[in-house]
Order: structure tokens, then C-alpha cells, then sequence
């Protein structure tokens, strides 16, 4: 009922046991490489090897098919796009570029959990959490969120949908999309009070801002409560 | 009105939440019981259409819910386990109007009816409210207000007094108890079973008790606490 | 503390608070099931149609310019971290140097420009329909015009079209986008009166 | 522990939801009834922090909650009213870890004092579910857990039994029984406050009867229902 939220697949191949970092490291190289280099002499090994790297994950077939149903209609759109338009060299440069990426991508997604690549992620922010602009802690807070109240999300949609069902609407997207969007603003209310309650945020992430106390949110104060005001002018 | 179930199984994911359930529902006032997860809610969203049947078929005066959705959702009304899904519109007034404006109710009619149900239910100084500033309790009577202002045929209610006080919830039961329709009832709130035609304890997935409340009731406090 | 409240208010005003975080991972959350709830539709070269950018309009016209551009920031932050979070299901590191890896990206300032831009125009006029009209015109410029302006060369780039015949593949979806816009703007309307917040 | 508040009074926009209340609140166990809307929530969110005064104070051993509402919300654990909001990550053990971690619990210490936790209340096999496919009243178990897992001293809860069904309302009743700590509860489910030590009920946001549950339910069935 609720979409599947991650494409992992659980192994043991090489990649499966290769070092999240590592491997998008070199996928980080190889998107820009790729770009910097037009010959089909050094692209077409390149793409060889992003298919080999993928076929090496053992994913059963079926499923390797239906996750290349997307990148499929890629690859076979945008040379042919380049073919017509431009030259037929354009097209097997394009079309090799994208298949190296668009294998290697798949490769790693499949073989790495998301809560790895979040980790390196939250490892390549923290540099600049210094700078003050990111607060780690806050990128991980809202991630897990995202995770937690995305199934939630899609549970109100149809319970909303439902409910106008019941009562003889249907299909409006201003009237589905309005009340969902103030349901996820009210408990917004509730979920920060609930997570405040649980002493959010961390120790560690409290004495990257400066002094202690002062990172917990200010409450909300009444008459004019932070959280709450909001609503007062509703009336 | 008559539901039926036949051979009915639900699966979420592997796991079987209802289990081959053949079933007969047409006595006035049919209540619900069981543990936490024993697919209570999950029998009470089948009977229009909110959740289909992976097995069987489910049939309301017989009309498929697989088939014939629309038609059934206008002729049973739910009230949720968490009013907050249920309310759609900003101001309780609004909200109450929303349904009836649906159903081609004529225009002129429909202030008083709306007014007629608040008062019925002694929340009339909400009609002006925002509906997302009331209180557990009041949005629980609001739902269950707007789901009766449109006079189903069939009201089903899923826990629908567990956010009241006593009053209130002499309200809701008085109400329950008034109502020209028939209704079929989940709750943990035994009392609210008195008088009722039939109880079904669930427990699991399947039917494990069925029968009157004076029986069924203290059947399923024995075995299931 | 409290005594200090009064000096110390403006640095606090720019601090991320809860709650603030938890707005941006619901509308993060708003967004990507507006990927999964419509049928989608792969068109031309593999790009969809997709329903998120009204998302994204949304984020930007209900939570301001900030918080709108941080919860698309979260999308794409998902999305690179191979979760299935765009439109037809798709996700993972690929979906970048691909041909709508722009407009992905252009999501985060088209949500910011979107908030901007109600900020300015939306608040002031006294009338609601001229109230409705500025956030519609806001969605328009920051939705499209901005998300475009990274879509359209990086599909340039990425699938080696030049970039006339780059912004003609755009056109596939400016009806559509108009549309969402218009939607995008009522809605946000209608949710500020609802239930307004403090935009930032 | 104990909780002090000062001639408090908490509005609304205009309306007065708490009025001038002046309370001492020591007692192990303490129940708060009343109508639906009375102020019961707001009254509970105050003893943390999560609202604050308008006028007068709230003190918790002496700490203000305008002033350290970090340090109080350390010591003071919540249970909200509706577990949707409160069940914040994705899996109900990350859930359980969370607090944990946000107050620095080494980390080889977390794992298994949230096993330990949820076989306490009988919920280990949903150590590795997601939060959002749970039923009800498991999401209300959870929630209780993963406030419980902090060990806080004192321990405030709204309506910590609303969706559950027997079983498991014996299961929190005993577990708020058998809690060392401190317990403030706010319901309408009478029948939890018997021997507790003092119960208020309240009624517009006013204090209307203090004492012991003997005395006080009665006086509340009788004037209110
Ligand atoms: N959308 C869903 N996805 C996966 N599992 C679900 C879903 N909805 C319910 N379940 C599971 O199905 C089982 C039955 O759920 P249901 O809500 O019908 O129980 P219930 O009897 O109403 O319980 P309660 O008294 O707690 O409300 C539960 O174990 C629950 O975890
Ligand atoms: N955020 C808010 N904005 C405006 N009014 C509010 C808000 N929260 C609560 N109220 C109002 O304050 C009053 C008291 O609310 P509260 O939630 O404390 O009641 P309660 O005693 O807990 O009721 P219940 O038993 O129904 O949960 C209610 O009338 C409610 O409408
Ligand atoms: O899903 C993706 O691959 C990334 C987003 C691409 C969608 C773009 S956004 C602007 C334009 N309008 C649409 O409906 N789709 C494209
Ligand atoms: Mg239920
Ligand atoms: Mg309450």
C-alpha cells in the first residue's frame, strides 16, 4: 500500500562490501570526467565497465529490469534526440556518457543502504557546518523526518481523499492539496513539541552553536506564543 | 441494509490482517471488539470501499466495493479513528456544509441543517471555530456531526468516544442509540455495547466470538485480558 | 535568558528552530508524494510530467523563500541518496548528470525565488483576488522561469542538444507547469488563510 | 519533585483557557479530568515547557519553564494525546533510541536499554517495524516507551489509554503504577485513578475540586455528566 522507501538490495558482492564513501567518491570523479571528455576510444571502456560493475551486484533479473526501465528510456531517447538533431558522433558520445553514469549510479544505489550514503552525506556537510550555514544535527533531524511523515504524507493524501470521497467530492486538487497542507502545518505544532520534548537537540550538535542553553528553541509563550500566534489571526 | 462478506483476506505486505472472513451484517446495531491490531479498523474500511479485499469480495446491499465505490461511499457513512484525517474544511461550519453541498442538497437548505445537526449535538458555539483549534474532544463530535448531517443509510464508527468525556460521550451514545440508520460500531468502550444486536470479537484476523452483547462481552473480557 | 530575549531576538530569528525543521521535512514529505500519488507520464527523452513541481511551488508560497528552498534541498539531498523519491519512483545518484538533473536542482532557487516573490508582491495588495493573482504570478516566475533557467541548459549539457533545441524540448511542459502554477497559487492562497504562519 | 504554578493564566487569541490558577503539585500520582476543552492539555503542555504562561509562573524544583526549559524537559517526560505526531523516526527502535541519544546516553549503553524497554512492555517484536503501519494502540505503546526509555522523573501523560484495548490498558495502568517516578495523567478513562493520591478536576480553566479519587471522581460524575 505504502510505496517501498529505498533501493537497496541486501548481498554480499564486492560493491555490496565496498566502503560507502569510496564508492561514491569515484562516482562523484566519474560524473565530471565524463564530461570532460568526448572520445569514444576512452568512453566506450568506461561504459563497459559501469555494466560489468553493475552485473556484479547479482541482482535477480526481474528486478534489474524494472530498474532499468527508467534509464532505459534515457538511453535510447537522447542519442537518437542527438542523432537527428546534431551528428552521429554526438550521439555516441552522449549515449555513452549517460550509460556510464546511469549504470554506475544504479550499481551503487543498489548495493549501498541509505543510511550509508546518508552518513557520508552528513560527513561531507560537516566541513561547512563550521561556516554556520549547516547544522548537521538539523540535516539528520529533517532527513529521518522525511522518512517518518513521508509514508504519513501519503497516508493523510488518501485519507483526506477518502474522506471527501465519503462525502461526495472528488478530484479537486485545490481542495485535496489545501486541507493536506494545513494538516502537515498543524502537526508540525505537535511534532516540534514532541521532539523538543525528547531534549532535541543532541549535546554534541549543542556545542557546535554557541553556548549551550541557547540552542534550545525558544518555547512558545502565550498570548503571543511562538508556535501559536500563527493562529490567532485566523480569529 | 445488507453487507456481506465472503471469503474476505486483507494482506498488508506478507501479513494476513483478516483472514478468510464470511460474514452477514444486517442487524441495526452490530458493535466491533478486539485487541490492538486485530484488524478491527481495517473489517470497518472494507465495509465501503476504503480498503479492498486482496481475496473474496465484499458486498453492500449487493453492490461490489470493488466495483461500485461512489455509490456506496454516499450510502455509508464513516466516521475515523482520528477526526483530524476526517475534517476538510477550515471552519466547522464550512466543514459540516462541505458534504451536504456535494450531495446536491439545495442551497437554501442547507444553514438549517447544518445548524439542526451542531445543536442536536449541543456544539452549536462551534460552528464558528477553526476546526483545527478545537480540542480532542470537540473534533471528535464535529466529525462525527458532519458525517450525520448527510443521513447515511449506514454509519460506521470507529472508536468514536475514545477522545470524550462523560458527557460527551453520553452524547455520542445517546446519538448512536437515535439513530434511524444502521450502525456498526468499533470500540475498547464496552459500556457503549449495551443493548446493541450483536458483537463480534476479532482477535487476529478472524471471528472468534459472534453473538450478543451479554454474551460476547464478557467472553471477550475473560479471554482477552 | 528570558531578559536577555529582547537584544538577543534577531540572532535567534535566523536560527533554525523544531520547528522549522520539522516544516521543511513535511513539505519535503508533501512533495514527493505528489510524485507517487498521480499517474505519471514518461514523455519526450525520458522526462516526466510530474505533479512536484506544484510541490515545490507550494513549499516556497507557504513556507517562504528559506524553508521552501531547504525542504527542495531535502528532496535532492534524497534523491542522491538513491531513495525512490521522484516522480514514476525513480531515485539514486543517476538521475544528476541526467537530462533533468537541472531542473531538479533549479527546484531550490525556484522555491526561493517563489517565496520571494510572495513576500513582496502577495502581502501588500488589499483585495484577495489581487491577493490570489500575485502568489499565481509568483509561482509563474519562480516555478517556471527560474527552474527552467537550470533545466534547460543542463539537459543542453547533459544530452548534447544545442540549447535552442534544448528550450524547445522545454515547451513539452509549460502548459502543464502553467497549470500547476495556477493551482499551486489558489491553494497556497487558500492555506495562508487557513492556517497562516510566519513565512521566512 | 515538585511543580509550582503561580497565578498562571494562558489565552488563546482572547479567550482565557486557563484562568489564574494557583497550584502546588507533589503527589506521586495525580489525575486530571474534566470536560472536553476544559484546559486539561494546556495544563499538562505547561508542566514542560511546551506552553508557556501568559501570566504568573510555573516553577519545577524551582526552575523556571520560561527560563530552563531544557533543563525541565530533561526531567519532565511527555506523552501526547495523538501518538501520530509524537512517533518521530521511522523505525520504532530509532524512535526509542532517539531521546536517548539527544541526552547523551553512550552509545553502547542505548541498544539495550530500548530492547529492555519495549520487553517491558511486551512490544519487542515491533522493535523493527515502521512507525506508520502500526495499529492504534500500538502506536501508543510506542510513544509511552520511547518516553519511559528516558528515565525521566517525572512523567506527564494525555490520555495515555484512549485506543487501547483491555490487555493493554492493563499493561500502562500497571506500568504507571509500577513507575518509580512521579506521574501526572490527564484522562477520562475513570476507572485509571483508582489509588492515586490526588485528583483535580477541572472546568473552564478554573480548579474546581481537589482531593483524593474517592471523593473527587463521584463529585466529577455527578456535577458533569
Ligand atoms: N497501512 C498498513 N500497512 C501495513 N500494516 C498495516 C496497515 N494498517 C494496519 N496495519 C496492520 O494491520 C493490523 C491490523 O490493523 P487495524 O488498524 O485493523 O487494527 P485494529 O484492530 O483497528 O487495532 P486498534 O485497536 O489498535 O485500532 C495491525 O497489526 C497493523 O499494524
Ligand atoms: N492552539 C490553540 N489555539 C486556539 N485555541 C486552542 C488551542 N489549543 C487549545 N485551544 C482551545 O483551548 C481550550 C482548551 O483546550 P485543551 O486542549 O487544553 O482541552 P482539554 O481539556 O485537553 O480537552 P479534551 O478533553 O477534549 O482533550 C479548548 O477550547 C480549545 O479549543
Ligand atoms: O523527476 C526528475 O527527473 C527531476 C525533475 C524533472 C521534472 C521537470 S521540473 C520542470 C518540468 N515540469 C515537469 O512537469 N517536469 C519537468
Ligand atoms: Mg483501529
Ligand atoms: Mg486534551
Amino acid at each position: 500500500m505504502t510505496p517501498r522507501l529505498s533501493l537497496y538490495l541486501p548481498g554480499d558482492t564486492p560493491l555490496h562490501r565496498a566502503r560507502a564513501d569510496w564508492k561514491l567518491s569515484v562516482l562523484l570523479l566519474a560524473g565530471i570526467g565524463v564530461f570532460l571528455v568526448r572520445s569514444p576510444a576512452v568512453l566506450g571502456p568506461c561504459a563497459g565497465l559501469a555494466a560489468v560493475a553493475l552485473l556484479s551486484v547479482r541482482t535477480p533479473p526481474r528486478q534489474l529490469a524494472r530498474h532499468l526501465t527508467g534509464p532505459f528510456v534515457v538511453l535510447a531517447l537522447v542519442p537518437a534526440a542527438a542523432a537527428v538533431f546534431q551528428s552521429a558522433a554526438t550521439a555516441v558520445t552522449v549515449g555513452l556518457r549517460l550509460c556510464t553514469l546511469l549504470l554506475a549510479a544504479l550499481a551503487v544505489t543498489l548495493t549501498t543502504r541509505t543510511s550509508d550514503i546518508l552518513d557520508v552525506l552528513e560527513r561531507a556537510l560537516r566541513p561547512l557546518e563550521r561556516t554556520r550555514l549547516v547544522n548537521a544535527a538539523a540535516v539528520g533531524l529533517a532527513v529521518s523526518l522525511a522518512l517518518r511523515f513521508i509514508p504519513e504524507a501519503f497516508h493523510r493524501f488518501h485519507d483526506i481523499r477518502e474522506a471527501q470521497a465519503a462525502r461526495g467530492l472528488s478530484g479537486s486538487p485545490v481542495a485535496l492539496l489545501v486541507p493536506l497542507a494545513v494538516r502537515m502545518l498543524k502537526s508540525a505544532e505537535d511534532i516540534a513539541a514532541a521532539v523538543d520534548a525528547r531534549c532535541y537537540p543532541p549535546p554534541a550538535a549543542r556545542h557546535t552553536e554557541r553556548g549551550g542553553a541557547a540552542a534550545a528553541p525558544p518555547p512558545a509563550r502565550s498570548p503571543a506564543p511562538a508556535g501559536r500566534k500563527d493562529e490567532e489571526a485566523t480569529g | 441494509m445488507r453487507v456481506t462478506l465472503d471469503a474476505v483476506t486483507v494482506r498488508f505486505g506478507s501479513r494476513a490482517v483478516l483472514q478468510d472472513l464470511t460474514l452477514e451484517l444486517s442487524e441495526p446495531r452490530i458493535g466491533l471488539i478486539g485487541a490492538n491490531g486485530s484488524g478491527k479498523s481495517t473489517l470497518a474500511r472494507l465495509l465501503n470501499g476504503l480498503v479492498l479485499p486482496g481475496e473474496g469480495t465484499v458486498r453492500v446491499d449487493g453492490l461490489d466495493t470493488a466495483e461500485d465505490a461512489r455509490a456506496i461511499r454516499k450510502r455509508v457513512g464513516f466516521v475515523f479513528q482520528n477526526p483530524d484525517n476526517q475534517i476538510v474544511l477550515p471552519i466547522v461550519r464550512e466543514d459540516l456544509a462541505f458534504g451536504l453541498k456535494n450531495t446536491g442538497v439545495p442551497r437554501r437548505e442547507i444553514p438549517e441543517r447544518v445548524e439542526r445537526q451542531l445543536a442536536h449535538f449541543g456544539i452549536a458555539h462551534l460552528a464558528d471555530r477553526p476546526s483545527h483549534a478545537l480540542s480532542g474532544g470537540e473534533k471528535q463530535l464535529v466529525a462525527l456531526a458532519a458525517v450525520l448531517v448527510m443521513r447515511p443509510e449506514l454509519v460506521v464508527l470507529d472508536e468514536p468516544t475514545t477522545l470524550l468525556d462523560l458527557r460527551n460521550r453520553n452524547v455520542i451514545r445517546a446519538a448512536v442509540a437515535a439513530l434511524p440508520q444502521q450502525a456498526v460500531v468499533v470500540t475498547h468502550d464496552l459500556d457503549l455495547l449495551t443493548g446493541y444486536d450483536r458483537v463480534l470479537v476479532l482477535d487476529e484476523g478472524r471471528v472468534v466470538h459472534d453473538g450478543k452483547p451479554r454474551i460476547a462481552v464478557p467472553w471477550y473480557v475473560e479471554h482477552c485480558s | 535568558m528570558t531578559s536577555s530575549h529582547t537584544p538577543r531576538r534577531r540572532a535567534a530569528r535566523r536560527r533554525m528552530e523544531t520547528k522549522d525543521v520539522v516544516l521543511i521535512a513535511l513539505f519535503c514529505a508533501i512533495i514527493v508524494v505528489l510524485g507517487l500519488v498521480p499517474p505519471v507520464d514518461l514523455g519526450v527523452a525520458g522526462v516526466p510530467i510530474t505533479l512536484q513541481t506544484l510541490g515545490v511551488m507550494l513549499a516556497g508560497a507557504v513556507l517562504g523563500p528559506v524553508r521552501g528552498a531547504l525542504a527542495c534541498a531535502l528532496v535532492v539531498l534524497l534523491t542522491i541518496a538513491g531513495l525512490p523519491v521522484l516522480a514514476g519512483g525513480r531515485g539514486g545518484f543517476g538521475v544528476v548528470p541526467g537530462p533533468t538533473g537541472g531542473y531538479l536542482l533549479g527546484w531550490i532557487p525556484g522555491a526561493f525565488v517563489t517565496g520571494l516573490l510572495v513576500t513582496v508582491l502577495a502581502t501588500r495588495p488589499r483585495s484577495r483576488p489581487a491577493r490570489q493573482a500575485a502568489t499565481v504570478v509568483a509561482c509563474l516566475v519562480g516555478g517556471i522561469l527560474v527552474v527552467y533557467a537550470l533545466g534547460v541548459p543542463w539537459t543542453s549539457v547533459s544530452t548534447g542538444l544545442s540549447l535552442r533545441q534544448s528550450t524547445v524540448t522545454a515547451l513539452y511542459f509549460l502548459p502543464g507547469d502553467a497549470f500547476k502554477a495556477v493551482v499551486a497559487g489558489l491553494v497556497a492562497q487558500n492555506v495562508r488563510q487557513a492556517y497562516p504562519i510566519e513565512r521566512r
